[in-house]
Formats: C-alpha cells, structure tokens, sequence
C-alpha cells in the first residue's frame, strides 16, 4: 500500500466507518441514557425548570473564575480544538460534505495560533494529570489513552499544515486515521462528554430550576 | 512577454522575500569567484520565485555593460548585470518561450566560450573552402 | 571517427548543431531535473559519446494521449533530437511497417540488442479473464510485457495508466488493469506518471538513463527530479493558501484574482508531478494557472480519489449517509439495549425489601 | 433481617436513572470536583474527590447498563462490585462529606454529584452499612418522636416556659390554623429561645399557628441515611398530621437537611403530592415581611455576616429571603467572599455530626470557615439551620474565635416592633 492508497483509504472507507462507529455508538449511548427514566418530580416546583435546563448547558460553558489555576489550561484547549475543528477551512469543507452546512472558516494564522495553543493547554493538562493529586488519584489508563487520542489529531494535523515529518501525503493521511480513530473512541470512553455533558447539564440543571437554585 | 490567451485570472503573485535571499547568495558567490576563481550558476526556474520576485531582482541588479544575444535554435539573451561578474542568462526557444534562466558568477559565461568540437569543425570547413 | 555515424555527435554534425546549441538544450533539461548548472555541462558532453539506444515502445490498454503529448509538443526542437537518435525499434503507432513486418520488427530488435534495449510501455494490462481484453497481433498485452520485458535492461514506464493502472483500473475495472510494476519485478522500472506526462519530463529522463544511468527514484519509481516536489509545493498561488485566500466559485472575485483553488478541489497538495514549475505547451501554462485545479493526475488512483471539485479534506465517499444509517441502525440497538436495562432494572425493583427500622435496630 | 450486600447492590441498580447514567457518560476525571470539596482542601487528601465517592456505583452502571460495560465484563476487564468495595466505601459517602453539594456548583459537565452520593449511601444502607449513629437516630426519630430522643412531654415543657416569658398562648393540635410548625431537635434542646421568638413575631403580624403532638420533628435521619422508606415513615407522619388538623402550610423550621426533607424530597419519597404547602421559616417570614407585617425596630450596626446553609440555599433555593430579612435590621452586613450557591459547608451537615468517628475531620475541615470568617472582620455570624449553627459554635470556641453566632428568627425577633399589648 502507497502512500495515496492509505490517504484514499482514509478519506474513503475509513471515513465512512469511523463515522458510522461513531454514530451508531453515540445513537447507542444517548439511548441507554435516556431509556432509564427520570423520577417524576412530586414535590412543588417554583418552575418548570426549562429556562435553567438550558441556561446551564449555556452557563457552565463560561470560566470557573475562582478556580482560574485548575481550568485555564483545558479551558484553552477545548476552545482551541472546537475553533480548529469547525473553522479550518479545509474541515469545514468536510462538514459541508458530510451534513450539507457551510459556515465559512478562518484564515489559517488563527487557526494555527489556536492549534499551538491547543497542544500546549493539552500537554499542560498531561503534566498536571500527573502533579495534581486529585486528577493522578482519578486517572486510569483509559484517562492516558483519552488524552492520547485527543492528542494525536492534532499534532498531525498540525505536522501536515506545516509540511513537518513524514511527507505531506503520508502525514494528512495519518492525521485523518487519527482523526477517525477518536471518532471511534468517542462512544466507547470518557469522550462520550461531547454529547452527553449536554444531557448532564440539563438534568442538573433543570433540577435546580425546579427548586430556585442559582447556578 | 506574449500573452497567448486573455484570460481573466491575475497570475502576478505577491513577492516572498525570495529576491533579498537571491542578493545574499550571489555576493557569497562573487567574493568565492575573486578568491578562489570558482564560478557558480544558480538556477532560477528552480527557486520558487513569484513573478514579482524576479522583477524585483531584474530591478535590484540592474544592466552592466556587456549584452550578448546568443542565436541557436531559438535566441538566448545574455547580460551582465550593473555587478561585474553577475550574468544574467535567458534560453529561449524559437518561438520565444523561455526555457532556462539563470544567473551565472564568472568572468566569462560558460555558453559564451567556443566550443573545441565546433572549433574543429570550423577548422575543417575552412580548409575546405581553400 | 569510424563510428562518428553511430554516435550522437555525429548526428549533431550532420544537423549542423553547434555544441553551443546543444549545451543550451542541456542545461533547459537540466534545469527541469533540477540538475546543478555543472552536471547539465557534464551530460551534454557525455551525450554525444553514447552509442545510438535500441528502445521498443509497448502500447496496451491507452488513449495514445502519451505518444500525442509527446510527439505533438515538439517542434523541430532540441527535445526531438533524443528522439531522433534512438533507434525506435517498435511502436505501433509511429511505425512505417505493419502486420507481421511489425512484429518481426520487435523481434528482431529485441534479438540483436538482448539485454541491452530499453522497453518504454504506456497503457495499463488487462488481467482479468486471461488477459483477452487487449490483444496486439493475437498476443494478450500480459504475455508480450512479459516477453519484451525478459530482456530489457531498463522499462519505462509511461503515464498513470502504465505506472499505476490508470483509467482502465478505475472503479469497477472491468478488465482487470494492473501497472507494469504488477507484474515485471525483476527490473528497473521507471515510472513517468501523469495523464499524459509532460513531454520534457521523459526526454529528460531518456538523456538522463543514456549518460547518467537510472536517476534517483522516489518510493514509488517515480524520478525525484520532476516527482520529487508537489504542485503545491512548487504553485505560484501558495501564498494565498498560506494565507487562507480561496476561490469559492470558478468565477467569483477570488478566482479573477488568482486565489488558491483548494476550496474547488485542487488536489495539488498530494500530486507530485512538475507542472508548476514545466507547464505545459511549451511553458504557457498549467491547469492552475488557466484557473482550474489540480485533479492529481500524476498520482494513483486519481480517478477514484472522490470528485475532481470536492476539496481534498472531504470524503471520497458520502460519510452523511453512513451517519444517517448508524444513527439509524444505533437507535434499534439502542433500544434493545435499553429493553434488557429495563428489565434489569425491574429486576432489582422486585427484588427489593425495604429498609426497616428493625434493620437499624429498633423494634418495628 | 433484609439488608445485605445482595440488596445492596440491588439498591444501587434500582436507583441509577438518566441523569446519574449521564453524569458518570460525561465524567471526564478531570478533578475540579476536588477544588470544591472542603474535605480535599482542608487535608489534602485525593482520597476525598467528590467523584471518587461513588465508584462503585459508576461500576454497576457501567457493567449494568451498558454495552461497552458488558462486553469488558464478559471479556474480563472489568470486576464486580465486591462487598469489600462497598465497605471501603462507607468512610467517602458519609463519614467525610456532607453532601453539602458545592462540587455539584463547579463541575464542568455538570454533574450533580450529590444527587449520586444520595443514592450511593442509598445502597450503602441497603447493605447494612449505614452508620450506626444515623441508624440509633432513626429509631429514635420513629419510636420516641424525636432525633435526639426526647418525648413529646420535653417540647411541652419548653411551650409552657415560653408561654410564662412571652405571656402569649402556643397552641398544640389545633385545627384550622395557618401554619404547622416544626422544629428540629437542636432547637428544642439547645436553642429553644426560638420557640419564645416566633410566638411573638407570629402575634405581632396576626398569624395563626400550631404544633402538633405527633408531629413536631422536622429532622429526618432517615433521608441522611438514605433509607428511602425510613424517610417516608418520617414524613408521612408529618403528612398525616397536617392532613388532619387541615393545615394548608407547614414551616420547617432553621434547619437545613430538614428543609430538603420536607420541601423537596418528601413528596417523592412517599409516592404523592402534598396538600399542603412547604415554608422555610424564612420564606415565611420574609413573606410576612412583604406583606407589611413584620415590622422591626432599631439596626444591628456591627459587622455581621451570613452563613448560607447548603441545603436550604445552595440545594433548597432560598437565597433572598434571609437577605432581604437581614437588611431590615443591619446596618453593616457583610457577604462572605463565597456566598449563596457557593458558600463552603461548615463541615458538619450531612449527618457528620452525628457520626463520632467523624469528629476530627469535622474539627479539621472548619478551617475554611474559619478563613472565611477571619478575612472579613465580624462579631456575628447569623445563620438559618440548627446543624450549622451548632458546628459554628463548636468551631468558633475549638479556635478561641471571638465570634457570636445567632440564628436569624432569634436576631429578628431581638428586634421585633411590638405594637399590640399582650
């Protein structure tokens, strides 16, 4: 196999699999989620709780100030990655193919200013999963292995860009298998959170609203 | 330049910086030709340099005093830039389209000089006509 | 001087071509082969030393657009001179002679000059069915390849359709076209890929294997000299890349500007081929250049690699569907899933006995 | 005997919904949780991450009711749950948190953790695991009346010398009235000045009310527990009550776990809704005061500060009102730094204070408060649950602070304007 058969294997098949893993596991999750109910609430609610449902999901996307040391690293990094993924040109083109939806990218200084601070939150968030002691007590090998799958897509895709390593052929097709690599490990890991931390939110919430508590 | 086709696209690209790098090389290459007489040619199809890249450096070098029109199979136009020992060679084919161009460090271009096959030959067809 | 007549210098005498012209000729190859300005004097002097090159041209499954692109873009030229001097054995299609004469031909050359001839081949081979998709003179284009092939001291292989299969490999490949590096293994191959390859790159190659030997291959037999860099590497527009500048239609104000064409599916990022640098009839132009982009003909499987218009991060396929049917097919396993939880669940209900105070100790 | 390992685990099944099956989905390991716990920054010790108190149940979900958690099962990658692990996990649900629910405020994805913890100690108690203490509370609560054990004929004894000081009738058992009173056994026991001080607020702004003589405990063991049907027995007795004396209100009194108890987790716990309405004292109050009928006199002008009980404020919702209360008769209050939702527990809810084994890390974990406390430079600390006030007053004299703590219907009441003659 050369190196344009392992690039149209990514783009082709391996495309098409990883995003049919992925969306038959998350499909998979969502429903176990919601298939085992939530208790009715009997006791007098001050609202119907709709307005914080949502207003969380919105809210808890906002910086933890007080805790500013512990988040600003992932904080960096989850923006970084959702600018680089939706709005890399190139990528968007992808979402364009896939879901019929254009939203025009960024040019590509900011999307590379964003990977590099992405890498560096991610490498940041590594060490400190190894110094703090509430993250290192909570970290299994699936949390490593989480964190490497993230980490891969965007090293090589950052490597690609920038003609770095292997040549350019090789390295986009590795950066795209590595791509679809986190797609299939996203339903079956703690990276099922890119959907479902909606879901977590909203049940929070929307309980919360129901009893007058600010969130 | 002849354009053959009036197309509608711009093809002037934006300049690199690639000229400022070119200038840095060839005074390397001059002070290498009056040290140790080594002459040097730098090929500049193969840099990658935008259209205004090159005028740039046309600009920068400027025209010397020698300007030499070669007629082979198409013509070669070659000058000395306002640097002496910087030449400045163009290869066209018959019908104009450039093939090669360079910039050679030397005293005399390589192309220039008789060559001792075509010498030999003359010779022999001199001796013939008398 | 005896053999004046058998060499090139000779033929050079008998054209009245100065060695000044030909070094000219060699140093615009050179240039393209990115030779360095001395070793383009060192070929054009070994040039004329070398014995006049007995080459056999195979022509299987094609279009004849190599043999057109080659042929058509030379005015009596300097290029042509390559041409002129080696003794072309056998082509099918440039030949006087005919029928078995033809054949006999190809026999005979490949008889006087075993072991030494140079075997150029264009066009993919059929496989399938015994090869009988593609016949020359009865013979499957299998069976001459590998007959012509035994012998030769070199094959060139020329354009995508004998480099990698081409056209005919395309999806569903009904005949089951192969590359002649699918079946010849036992020789050097060079690869000269590009539907068609432009013409200066295999009259370069020629001069290349007549002085210097084989030149420098790339993983995939392609010389490094013209394949060694991709369109995009070498396009004048990749300033506009860099810089997130794209044409968004084929005739917006990007595109009248000369932006880069990623968006409209260039795929020069992955094709290494020389065309930005070469161009093509005579140095005019290239397609990115006349404002479309790059399909990636110089590469493998171009054909199959998705739509020449979608931009080269998309899929090659339609990954849309294929969510929509997991989405589909992960929402009935979803529910059988979620009936066994239940059922669990249920389970657990039945099975509970409430915490009573005599649990904790007291009396009821 | 129907606790056991077996039921335990059955438990822990039986409470897993949607929101904890989405909450352990979303969990990323990430440790903020720890930053919010006062347990992890008073000792930091990892063992305390919010997070980490409910693995076990994590693990039943996982291997329960999914299917990548099946197949690991079934492949052997992941083990049962064990009755070991259950054990091991008795000191992180109850001995070292408090349920206060501050990780719930900070969790990124949102997790509700306490919601889990609840149903951890749920299982834990199914399994025969719950703390002694908790467990002698519930039976106290049920067979004698109270949590801490006194009958009836003790709380009669307080109306009657609060009757003597106030010189105003409390009525028992009296239909038709108003509002049913609760209180906690903290109050009645050590602060049952309160009693004497809602009897006259009450008469000043015309409101009728009683208490009821089977009754009149607000605190429920049952829900710190866990034991679901315990806590129903306790409500259900409120319920009765009120139903039959056809009171439309019942006031739980200062305490926090109590208001949860009975504004949020009752109805539920017992099958139905109320037909009756659920006050904190001071929404009550603090509607009276709307209303124009509280009126107070004259301004505390030293610096006072506010105790946010975590179960009325940060998880019951009643935020405003002690503000609103508190402004009437202050001049000079002054928020902590961290306030309402994002208060920090005093360490002792949760049913932590009951626990003895518990009582150094409860000394330990007042440290916070005690920061919070020093940076701001008060003489007073006002709160609105008996739990916290206690665990205040402990700290407070563990640390030689020169601290008074009060309870916010007592300050009121100090200040009360009394217009008509009793």
């Amino acid at each position: 196999m050369n190196e344009i058969e392992l690039l149209n294997w990514a783009r082709g098949p391996g495309l098409a699999y990883a995003t049919a893993i992925m969306f038959f596991g998350l499909s998979i999750r969502v429903i176990e989620i919601l298939s085992l109910g939530r208790p009715e609430e009997l006791a007098e609610v001050r609202d119907s709780g709709v307005r914080d449902g949502w207003l969380m999901i919105l809210k808890r996307s906002l910086p933890e100030v007080r805790h500013w040391k512990y988040i600003t690293a992932s904080y960096i990094f989850h923006i970084g990655l959702l600018v680089v993924i939706f709005f890399f040109i190139p990528h968007t083109h992808l979402f364009r193919d896939v879901f019929g939806i254009f939203w025009g990218g960024w040019p590509n200084y900011i999307i590379d200013f964003f990977t590099v601070l992405s890498i560096a939150g991610m490498l940041y968030t590594l060490v400190a999963r190894f110094y703090d002691p509430a993250r290192r007590i909570l970290s299994k090998m699936s949390d490593y292995l989480a964190w490497l799958v993230t980490f891969l897509p965007l090293v090589t895709g950052y490597m690609a860009f920038h003609r770095l390593g292997l040549d350019y052929t090789t390295m986009l097709a590795v950066h795209i298998l590595s791509v679809e690599l986190l797609m299939i490990a996203i339903p079956i890991s703690k990276l099922t959170h890119v959907v479902t931390f909606t879901m977590a939110r909203w049940y929070t919430g929307s309980n919360q609203g129901r009893r007058g508590v600010r969130s | 330049m002849k354009t053959p086709l009036n197309l509608p696209i711009e093809i002037a690209a934006p300049s690199t910086g690639m000229a400022q790098a070119v200038l840095h090389e060839l005074a390397g290459h001059l002070q290498q030709l009056i040290e140790s007489g080594k002459t040097e040619v730098i090929d500049l199809t193969s840099l990658p340099m935008s259209s205004s890249d090159k005028q740039q450096l046309e600009t920068q070098l400027g025209k010397g005093e020698v300007d030499i029109t070669l007629t082979t199979i198409g013509e070669s136009r070659i000058f000395e830039t306002a640097y002496s020992g910087i030449w400045w060679i163009r290869h066209y084919t018959a019908d104009q389209h450039l093939i090669a161009e360079l910039i050679e460090i030397c005293s005399v271009p390589q192309i220039i000089k008789s060559h001792p096959a075509d010498m030999q030959q003359a010779l022999s067809r001199l001796k013939n006509t008398h | 001087m005896t053999n004046k007549n058998n060499l090139l210098a000779g033929e050079l005498e008998r054209l009245g071509i100065s060695r000044r012209t030909f070094l000219k000729f060699c140093t615009s190859i050179g240039s393209v082969m990115a030779l360095s300005p001395a070793q383009a004097a060192v070929m054009a002097e070994k040039l004329v030393t070398v014995k006049r090159q007995s080459v056999i041209w195979l022509s299987f499954q094609e279009c004849t657009g190599c043999t057109e692109s080659i042929t058509r873009s030379h005015k009596p030229s300097l290029e042509s001179l390559i041409f002129d001097f080696v003794s072309l054995d056998y082509h099918h299609t440039l030949q006087a002679a005919s029928g078995h004469a033809a054949e006999q031909a190809r026999e005979q050359a490949m008889h006087d000059n075993q072991g030494k001839y140079i075997l150029i081949v264009d066009g993919s081979i059929p496989i399938k069915d015994d090869g009988v998709y593609s016949t020359i003179a009865g013979m499957t284009n299998l069976d001459m390849l590998q007959q012509v092939a035994k012998d030769a001291a070199a094959i060139v292989a020329v354009g995508s359709c004998a480099t990698f299969g081409g056209l005919p490999k395309a999806s569903p490949n009904p005949t089951g076209a192969v590359s002649v590096s699918d079946i010849v293994h036992d020789k050097p191959i060079i690869n000269i890929p590009g539907c068609p390859p432009i013409p200066v790159v295999m009259t370069g190659v020629l001069a290349h294997v007549l002085t210097f030997g084989i030149p420098e291959l790339d993983s995939m037999g392609r010389p490094k000299a013209f394949y060694g860099d991709s369109i995009h590497d070498r396009c004048y527009r990749r300033p506009y890349y860099d810089r997130g500048q794209f044409a968004k239609s084929f005739d917006d104000e990007g595109a009248r500007k000369g932006w880069c064409l990623y968006e409209l599916g260039c795929k020069g990022p992955i094709t290494h081929n020389a065309c930005a640098t070469v161009k093509w009839n005579n140095g005019t132009s290239f397609p990115i250049q006349s404002g479309h982009g790059c399909l990636g003909c110089s590469e493998p499987d171009f054909w199959d690699a998705g739509g020449f218009y979608k931009a080269l991060s998309t899929g090659t396929n339609s990954p849309g569907q294929w969510a929509t049917a997991a989405l589909a097919a992960g929402a009935a396993a979803g529910l059988a899933s979620a009936y066994l939880n239940k059922s669990s669940k249920a389970d657990a209900e039945k099975d509970h006995q409430p915490v009573t105070l005599e649990d904790m100790g007291g009396k009821s | 005997m129907s606790t056991s390992f077996q039921q335990g685990i059955n438990v822990l099944k039986k409470v897993i919904d949607a929101p904890i099956a989405a909450y352990f989905s979303s969990c990323t390991s990430c440790g903020l949780c720890a930053q919010a716990c006062i347990f992890y920054t008073e000792t930091g010790n990892p063992k305390y991450t919010p997070i980490r108190r409910v693995e076990p149940m994590r693990r039943i979900w996982e291997q329960e009711f999914t299917l990548v958690g099946k197949a690991k099962k079934l492949l052997g990658l992941s083990k049962p749950v064990t009755g070991q692990d259950l054990k091991d996990n008795v000191e992180l649900a109850f001995e070292s948190c408090t349920t206060c629910g501050r990780c719930t405020m900070v969790c990124p994805v949102g997790n509700d953790i306490v919601y889990m913890i609840r149903r951890m100690r749920e299982g834990l108690t199914a399994a025969g695991l719950a703390p002694k203490s908790l467990q002698a509370a519930a039976v106290r609560t049920l067979e004698k009346g109270s949590v801490m054990g006194f009958p009836l004929k003790t709380l009669e004894a307080m109306i009657q010398a609060a009757e003597k000081e106030t010189g105003i009738k409390i009525n028992i058992d009296e239909p038709n009235v108003d509002y049913l009173l609760l209180l906690s056994s903290a109050e009645v026991m050590q602060f049952n000045e309160i009693i004497g001080a809602l009897a006259q607020i009450f008469k000043e702004a015309g409101v009728s009310w009683t208490f009821s003589s089977d009754a009149y405990e607000a605190g429920n063991p049952g829900m710190h527990m866990g034991a679901s049907e315990i806590e129903a027995q306790m409500i259900n007795r409120i319920v009765k009550a009120a139903e039959q004396l056809h009171i439309k209100n019942v006031i739980s009194p200062e305490c926090g776990h109590a208001y949860m108890a009975i504004r949020w987790e009752g109805p539920n716990v017992i099958g139905r809704p109320y037909p009756f309405k659920v006050f904190h004292i001071i929404e009550v109050l603090d509607n009276l005061r709307k209303e124009g009928r509280l009126k107070t006199t004259g301004l505390e002008s030293e610096r006072i500060t506010f105790h946010d009980p975590c179960q009325a404020a940060r998880r019951g919702g009643v935020n405003q009102p002690q503000r609103n209360l508190l402004n009437m008769v202050t001049s000079n209050f002054i928020e902590m730094t961290d306030n309402q939702s994002c208060n920090w527990c005093c360490g002792g809810g949760g049913g932590m204070n009951t626990i003895e084994s518990a009582e150094p890390l409860v000394k330990k974990v007042f440290n916070r408060k005690k920061k919070q406390i020093d940076e701001l430079d008060v003489t007073t600390v006002v709160t609105m649950c008996a739990t916290c006030r206690n665990t205040l007053e402990e700290g407070i004299e563990e640390n030689n602070m020169n601290i008074e703590v009060m309870g916010l219907t007592e300050l009121l009441a100090n200040h009360l304007l009394k217009e008509k003659k009793s």
